[in-house]
């Protein structure tokens, strides 16, 4: 990460060391994930390392609480900054009891956490993009004070719905935000067999809303950029698309073996812009943190990741009676 | 009580919803000073404003879409189709996402939303302003799918499909926008619940089983029927999903043989799955083989009129199928 | 219709008069079919006025009987250009029997000629963009040495479909050109309401093609547009896409009122621009055509739109025995 | 003979296709240098190179929409959806297009062309990945739709799938690709004719219809029952339109009864065509009610694995169901 003069004055040290721990925290229970994926804990594990510092980023620059989330399955860091816990994560993992998005009906990663407005989200990737135009429809409608974020893979804006959802947002000037976390692979199809663009940010010139490209390996880079696209969103300026430049460092998903379609070089040249360590570094340099309070953030993550598998490995399956429920609004059952 | 025609009951739903409920707010192609290319939003766009009758752009799949957003986030949209032959696009927003919303967040949200479609044919619209689409969607957990077929189901229906907290496609039977009119009780909120099917003519002989427009034809058809002294039971199924299977079990175990009427395809239909339930659940009751009587399984009505007249059924037909039925 | 310098050097005088005479003919049997349809004779007319000058520069600038059409409804004077004949055409209008591109099984001006290489086409819009990259992708898989072009209006680039058809032909380079007739609405609806841009053109540079914007009541520069970029194609330089800006002189279709959404002035305007009397006034003040030569070309079109006429009230209807096929390819009958 | 795996019979077939004819192509996402997530495409990017191998961008209607214009200029397509939860975007383009193509042109256009998508449950896959949704397309007339249950007629079916003049839907049963194994004859050109319902148990005290997955699961079921006494017919449906009537008539003709299964949502399902078709054709020679056995009508089956156990078919649940038909 580059060191920078200035940035945003919000950025206060205490908010950069929160974005750090929700990074790490991400990270360490991502990797958790994969070790017991691999010792046959769950069948299924999709990973987002390598894009934590594009997503923490972005969701610090929105007001949590009060903006609204319409992330995709690789989004892990971006809802623990919204407010998922780590053992409500672990849960999905698992399908087990209380998983707070679908109770064990959706495959894990499938995001949605009503208090914290994040809408429950599916697999047919693009069909967000609509949902998020309605927010911000719904948002400006109401004439309130909140704006809209979706994010989505490079690949997946090759979907009529991705393209139809922006010009929503384009034509009545919605608060919303489109982030592209661009990792260059849609499973194993390159960005080149996606797109004739060399830049997804480009996209936006066909749509009539501005379009930037940004360090998605730099938290503070995405940061900014988010933050000055919701402030102007919130001032009634419309929606912006922002491509983030990621890595993903793995495989797909654990479904995946990405040894067919790439190199291992690729891999370990990644493992040299890994951004958790790079914001690590930063903070070390810059004097914000000290190699002591890191190392006690390393083990109060691994603490933390404990605690949650321990809980979602101690918690039930759901009741099989309930499996019929609630098909339709008149069968949820309140209180 | 004023007789009025069918469009105009789903006029008066609409602006008595606008009315009301300040959430509510209608999404499509040429609602607005167009006022709908039938006219069912004729005026509204006067009355409430463009910020609540929306001219979308010319992309069913984020009409729908952008509903679902804008129901998740609290309100309330009618969303119109053009016409139900193109609602296809928005076959995964509807089927992926508005009818599993509420199952898969395990009920933390939910997408009360109102989608409205013109169906079926008699119009000269050819393969593509003729289908019927309604068993894409009665196939569908989560979703209510509706067909009025007299002005006070259309209106009342129409006022529940809005206050319904589901989705609710709404097929309107075009044909009948202002061939069907009917009387319209003067009440102050007519609401006309979703889930019951309703006897429309009482008979002993056969039951018969319809809905918009063939419903319209098959009443007619039981009255010609009846002066040969056959003694026709019409069921108006209205709610097409959930499924009223107390009321058309009950019939059947009157009268003891079933017709059931549509004008979609034959195969696959809506009316398979009430034969399906019949056999299943009515079958000792049964005297005759359940028939049924359908669209061919060509892709859509013709254009040309001979062609198109081929295709639709109509009373003539309906009442010789109650004949050959009556006779078993 | 401004005076070129240079004009390219196929357009032979004899190439422009045959241009105009398709123009001319195009507006003629257009204008018989709003006056058949007020009498009563046929239910439905969905016309071309306005369009011409673009349809005929782009039909002439392709190989006819080599290259491939993927037209859309309101493209007369286009597949007039390809060898749909007026009386075929007329047989459309009355649902009669032989009607070529469906056995009037489609509405009126849903085309489709085999032995033109002309797709069928449908209603509902936008479907027609994919197959046009789908057949650009098989004429480069084979290697032929033909293009196709696709047309649509602007309302429609809205659609998914469109954005993902455009989307193939880009990543792939095929030789495709993607005609947009802007005519400024759709049925009711303006451009500004369909998109944010504010030239359909500037969609290209989100998809990573050449896009530019004509002026579609100009028959020649329309067809040095297409020209240069159906040379390009054939080349194998890669698609373009071509906004050709038109005037919808009529309500959209014979079931439209314009009137609830238009004023009578901006129609009283566009009667200015006309495009078949501009390039006529050109022919003239070129020299091109002398005003008696003119003068023939009219009472010819208006004896051919008689005969075409005449030709397809005096046709049957379709044999009824014939609706129920053929559904499946085997139900073909040949011969 | 050698045995082997659902999937590899489909394997075969592409590449046995390929290889005979130039005008065939794949087209899908993964399809290349990955040979598929489910591997069905293994190693023939590498045999026949990228122009014929050809990795789609992540785009379900383009992928069938630039199909329909390939097979219009006269190549042979097959599509690959990634998961049969993912044709709904597709939906416009099979529906309107595809399956429309012959009649609308009067037979002057033709979509040859193949789509083939994994469908079903019980692989930890959630509602998104775990979908059967045939019945949305046995409702289109224009279309077939096959469904093969051993790699025997995996692979046949899939040959005679991309001779067929017509667009044809090709479902595969992704619970079985490496599960469901059996012998391929030694034959030059394997074709199983599309059409044709095969009866792959005789039986006489009733008659069991099924397809894909659960066709495997009523077989097991069907020889648990035996040993009970229970002589069950089973009849592999295989192609799922057009219908092989006799076939179906035939059987219950003789047996007297019919259950038929499906994995996917009961209400509106393929089920539901072939009671129809039972009980007005074969309504004299029925001895019971005609029962389904299917999926509840829940979106689709859930990830955790009670609850997906719970929405799932499987032997035990066919032979009770079987169990209960018989002492009727
Ligand atoms: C409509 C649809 N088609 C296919 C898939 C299968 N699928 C899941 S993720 C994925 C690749 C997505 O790539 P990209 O958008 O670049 O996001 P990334 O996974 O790289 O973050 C595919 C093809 C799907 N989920 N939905
Ligand atoms: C998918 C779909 N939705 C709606 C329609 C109804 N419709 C027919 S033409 C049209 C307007 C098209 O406008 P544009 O693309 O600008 O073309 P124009 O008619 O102006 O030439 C509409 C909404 C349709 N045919 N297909
Ligand atoms: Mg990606
Ligand atoms: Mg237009």
């Amino acid at each position: 990460m580059e060191v920078r003069e200035k940035i945003q004055t919000e950025l206060t040290h205490e908010l950069m060391l929160e974005m750090y721990w929700i990074m790490l925290l991400s990270r360490r229970i991502d990797e958790r994930a994969w070790l017991l994926h691999r010792q046959g804990k769950f069948p299924f594990h999709i990973s987002g390392i390598g894009h934590e510092a594009a997503q923490v980023g972005a969701a610090f620059a929105l007001k949590r609480g009060k903006d609204w989330l319409v992330p995709y399955y690789r989004d892990l860091a971006m809802v623990l900054a919204f407010g998922l816990t780590p053992a409500e994560f672990a849960l999905g993992l698992m399908g087990k009891k209380g998983e707070p998005s679908s109770g064990a009906r959706q495959m894990p990663s499938h995001w949605g956490l009503r208090r914290a407005n994040i809408i429950s989200t599916s697999s047919p990737v693009g069909t967000q993009t609509p949902h998020a135009a309605g927010i911000g429809f719904a948002i400006k409608y109401r004439g309130d004070d909140a704006i809209v974020l979706t994010s989505i893979g490079e690949g997946s804006t090759s979907q009529g719905e991705w393209y139809e959802g922006v010009n929503w947002a384009a034509i009545h000037q919605l608060p919303v935000i489109f982030l592209v976390e661009n990792n260059e692979y849609a499973i194993s199809v390159p960005r080149s067999k996606q797109m004739a663009v060399s830049n997804v940010a480009e996209k936006a010139n066909g749509l009539g809303l501005p379009g930037i490209t940004v360090n998605g390996l730099d938290v503070i880079e995405v940061y900014d950029a988010v933050k000055s696209a919701a402030d102007r969103a919130r001032a009634g300026g419309g929606p912006t698309l922002i491509e983030a430049t990621v890595l993903r460092m793995t495989p797909h998903s654990s479904d995946d073996d990405d040894r067919m379609y790439r190199s291992r070089e690729e891999i370990e040249e990644m493992k040299q812009k890994d951004p958790v360590n790079a914001f690590r570094d930063y903070l070390i340099q810059q004097n914000i943190i000290t190699e002591a309070a890191q190392e006690k953030f390393q083990s109060r993550a691994k603490e933390e990741v404990n605690a949650a598998i321990k809980f979602a490995e101690d918690t039930p399956y759901p009741d099989v009676e309930d499996a019929s429920y609630p098909v339709y609004a008149e069968d949820i059952r309140h209180g | 009580m004023a007789e009025v025609t069918l469009i105009e009951g789903i006029r008066q739903a609409m602006d008595e919803e606008l009315a009301r409920d300040e959430r509510v707010f209608i999404v499509g192609e040429d609602v607005g000073p167009r006022g709908g290319v039938f006219r069912a939003t004729e005026g509204l766009y006067e009355k409430y404003g463009g910020s609540r009758v929306v001219d979308s752009p010319l992309a069913e799949l984020s009409i729908v879409g952008m509903g679902i957003g804008a129901a998740l986030y609290g309100l309330r949209p009618i969303c119109e189709i053009q016409f139900a032959d193109f609602i296809h696009p928005a076959f995964n927003q509807i089927v992926n996402e508005a009818a599993k919303m509420c199952y898969r967040s395990n009920g933390a949200w939910t997408v009360p939303m109102v989608i409205r479609a013109p169906y079926g044919g008699g119009i000269g619209g050819g393969l593509y302003h003729s289908q019927s689409v309604e068993a894409f969607f009665t196939h569908v957990p989560g979703l209510k799918v509706v067909v009025p077929s007299n002005p006070r189901d259309a209106k009342g229906l129409l006022k529940s499909a809005v206050r319904d907290p589901n989705p609710v496609i709404y097929f309107e039977p075009k044909k009948g926008y202002r061939l069907i009119k009917g009387e319209l009780p003067e009440e102050d909120d007519l609401l006309v619940p979703i889930g019951q099917a309703s006897i429309s003519r009482q008979g002993k002989d056969l039951s018969v089983f319809a809905y918009g427009m063939m419903h319209y034809y098959t009443l007619q058809a039981a009255e010609i029927v009846a002066e040969e002294g056959i003694d026709v039971e019409v069921v108006d199924l209205r709610t097409l999903l959930p499924i009223d299977e107390q009321t058309i079990l009950k019939s059947v175990e009157k009268t003891g043989k079933a017709l059931i009427v549509y004008e979609g395809n034959l195969t696959g239909g809506y009316g398979a799955e009430i034969s399906a339930i019949l056999a299943e659940k009515a079958f000792v009751s049964l005297d005759a083989p359940i028939r049924r009587l359908a669209g061919p399984d060509v892709p859509a009505a013709p254009f040309s009129h001979p062609l198109q007249d081929w295709f639709m059924l109509d009373v003539s037909k309906i009442a010789a199928g109650i004949r050959s039925m009556a006779e078993y």
